[in-house]
């Protein structure tokens, strides 16, 4: 697959993989390899709840690190947990989070413009977390966010993407790459995502909790890949009725 | 001295630094992949033996965790 | 990807290629060869409406010949057409396609059953073009049908799946191979076909029309494997809320 | 002696066979990836030269072509 | 609303209504009160399974009865219940069901419709349970049915209209009225329904299992009347942009 | 039906209309009674470009203005535009619409917001047009909105309500009146508005540019009450299999 | 004389008619709303009492009941 | 004097007021519907013929159009 670029980074790999949600990690390692997966999120969180080797074993796996701001619910909180990602793990890359509501996990979109004005202008490079919202979706870029990531629907809901024709509205309104963000349960969801214009997809639960989390990976992987490549392909037109794939000239006449 | 180390209270003996409270919860200087902030401000690695911490102060040493 | 048996043949690829509709034969063989297609769908025509060389393209391409009975709207037209075939062509398959309806290309319920029903009796290994209905999915293969195939929307409409629930029941109620044919667009369709328990996709107008005809042969050949492998793997279950891929235990103070 | 050869009336000898009808199409026994109906039924390429055709029937030479 | 004319009689209400699964007899009485159904269904049974008083109950609501063969998995069982309804309700009114599936409840393509020829042929208004098969449809006209009931789901199942554009086919197909059955599950169904071209609506299980099944009665008819006016007052079309209702000229200069 | 409260005053219908579209203005009084409309919103123009006697015709047709800020792209614009039709029309009450993109007339989060809490504050009953997101919706009733109306799909566009799923949320986080504003195409997605939870339903296009105005006002008006009424009524539950309304006990044996 | 009665095996009287077996479940000529068939055929109303039943036959009475 | 009236740059004399604004677009106090705004601030009708318009300011008549 063609190559993308967030931020100056070249990767080759359109899908990105959360950390969270695997029974062991070894798990996590599995489903990397599978997904050729070449960036995972990680969380920040106090020592004593973060057992360590996590940045260990993503990089061992050939990935690297994308700090998130998982649970903030402020502009404030998510700043600083992105300056303490900073300083910890050594890049300046953040998926921007900031949560409106406990029970959905759906973004606040005041709380998450000011806050990636304010780390755009610390420096960072900004993935933010949002709506299917093409005009917020154009206020992140016009703020500097270096991707913009809607979600297709709440966090591990695996409803897919609920709403197609807001991410191909996003895709018309936004420059950078957009990444889908949220939601994916399954192989079609992922190819869907590419086939409406989305650049990239992350996938979190839907791998880490499937039954098979490497197959899972893998199946996201072959699934971007075949979106991607069919949204380049230019598909057919939809029609209400049929049209013929066999010629009617020429067939013999049998019904004697 | 009462420092909110990672959510608990903890005493410190006066004059204790970032390095100090960081040396509760088991992370050194020099360890990867951590981080420490003061009252909300990151302090960077390099500095922590020169942080001194003030009564009441909010302590939070933190690391990568598995997350979506 | 695993294989797949159909009348006692073991057949490596999931994805079948129908041949009409390309712009040229060498597109025709550059589709066969992007989709790894062991088996491309031909119709019989008289021969000053059939060029020649078709069979040796699809041979020299490493597939062989399944011939339909397209446009046949009788079971006596089917049963005399999949005879000829089986003289030209040197083989007991036959897709058999009995339509009812001119503008929509639907198969005729009644016609169909009485042509399996023949067909099988003469030897055949019947694949049979079908609608999507569960009770004449079983009644095909009670008859003896190697494999049944359901529509997703019209021949060449590239509606994809318009009905996804009676796909899930036709899986439910056909033991033999399920082939969903027709009505496939692009890849999220071949994706969900295969995660509702399709054993292959046969695609046609999706790959001879589309602006890239081996793009998305490939494309789909992507597609098939995500969606099976994502089956095989274990989707998540779908919430009505939001489950938290991140927790919430030992998140930092840092709204100070 | 007329016969309905691919959808045309053609005039053929009496005593014509089926592959006489072929080779107005330009088909030989032999040539692979055709078949021959005659009045709906099949005729198997090795006798095509012993099915002498009768007035008035039909007679479908056919081959692959693309399609779905 | 318009009046529909089924096997020469005229109704003035386009929802008829199923006896079944009401919790006792004076919730049916309501429910076809609310309904304001014309039409109400009822089963074949023997005596002491059927408590008597059923139709009673329903001319005193002002409704008439119309047997149907539910339960019958052969043409010849559904042909003897339709004869003996004639005999008990003095009625040549038949809703003709033969279920190919006990899981489902789906139609049996071929035993439906021989069933319909011999119905036919012993005089009776045959009213067709069908699948949304366009072509069957046609065939059930075309043998002589006085109407064609597609379904719009399983029976029962609540899941409304799985395959819309399915029943826009059978509008094209057919010419005599076309009733939506089994599936339904609220109102909005049933508009969608009388949308798509539809005669009428059938709803049994979504009224008699509802919460307050004489507020969903009421719900249905009226959206059975809002869907048949919306048809009528043709919509607008749809875009993928927005159009404005508002022109923006004259829009005053209020920026300063 | 039952009637609603928005910022104090009663309103019998739930069918909100606005006056944009309509051929000639004897079409828009025909809709507000066929609509049994209280409510009916207007723009704000150049007197040149507002031929006069809309006012009048509204209330003659026995509704009430809102006043809209359509074509506002500013908090600032769109707080002056309340502010001259408080003056004009002697009405404390406003529709704010401020659109962040003119192809889609979607709105834009932040200035949405600014703007509603600067109209509140001047002491305006704020019915608020928005996204479809349940964060942002919590927020403008916290802002002290009278009613959140989130859009179905873009204006005018007809597409109906793209995401139900996301409606239900908005239904869980916000207790004001919930409108649904723009995208409805016919009468289904009115019922299926109200199923949702929404307390009312605003049509413009659908009504004024439809074939034929008064018929679709008056489809949407029973669609309302139907959605509403179904609502009410607890609809039956979604099931994957059938469940059959007829009992199989005491089905006569009758296939000798 | 065993016949088979809305599924259950009655013994009736030798001539018994269809009458005979509608009275066994409570049913007479004249009900409204029942109807009566004899080995998959219906018998009118009006023949009850002519149909002689035989040995083994199986004997439908039926009503209304609640169904979609 | 020059403002810019309803989008269109208007001469009035000096000292003309809001109310003479209004009258060159056809409104008068006491008409129905209306309002004007002066440099983005809405003027109550009955202040019109008390507010003084500036060189080069703008001014707004509005009425009621029809709008979603």
């Amino acid at each position: 697959m063609d190559q993308m670029t967030i931020g100056g980074r070249t990767l080759g790999s359109r899908l990105l993989l959360g950390s969270g949600g695997f029974a062991h990690p070894a798990a996590l390692s599995g489903a990397i390899h599978a997904a050729q997966a070449e960036v995972v999120t990680v969380a920040v969180r106090r020592v004593e709840h973060a057992p360590g080797g996590l940045l260990e074993a993503i990089e061992a796996a050939g990935a690297s690190v994308l700090p998130n701001t998982a649970g903030c619910f402020t502009a404030r909180e998510a700043v600083t947990t992105a300056h303490l990602a900073r300083e910890a793990f050594a890049t300046d890359w953040v998926k921007l989070e900031v949560i409106g509501d406990a029970r959905t996990l759906l973004p606040d979109a005041v709380e998450l413009l000011v806050a990636a004005e304010r780390l755009v202008a610390d420096g960072f490079t900004v993935l933010a977390y949002t709506t299917d919202d093409p005009v917020l979706g154009r206020r992140l870029e016009d703020a500097g966010c270096a991707a913009v990531m809607p979600l297709g629907s709440p966090i591990g809901s695996g409803l897919g993407i609920r709403n197609p024709h807001a991410i191909s509205l996003m895709r018309e309104a936004v420059s950078v790459p957009l990444i889908l963000d949220a939601g994916i349960g399954t192989a079609s969801d992922a190819a869907l995502a590419m086939e409406l214009g989305c650049d990239a997809v992350l996938a979190a639960t839907a791998v880490s909790r499937a039954a098979d989390p490497p197959a899972m990976a893998r199946a996201l992987h072959l699934a971007v890949e075949a979106g991607r490549t069919a949204r380049g392909a230019g598909r057919i037109p939809r029609l209400h009725h049929a049209q013929a794939s066999t010629g009617d000239e020429g067939r013999p006449e049998v019904s004697a | 001295m009462r420092v909110r180390l990672n959510g608990d209270w903890q005493t410190l003996p006066e004059g204790a630094t970032a390095a100090d409270a960081a040396a509760v919860v088991g992370v050194r200087p020099g360890d990867r992949g951590v981080a420490v902030a003061v009252d909300g401000a990151v302090v960077p690695a390099a500095g922590w033996g020169e942080v001194v911490l003030a009564e009441g102060c909010t302590v939070e040493v933190v690391r990568a965790a598995a997350g979506g």
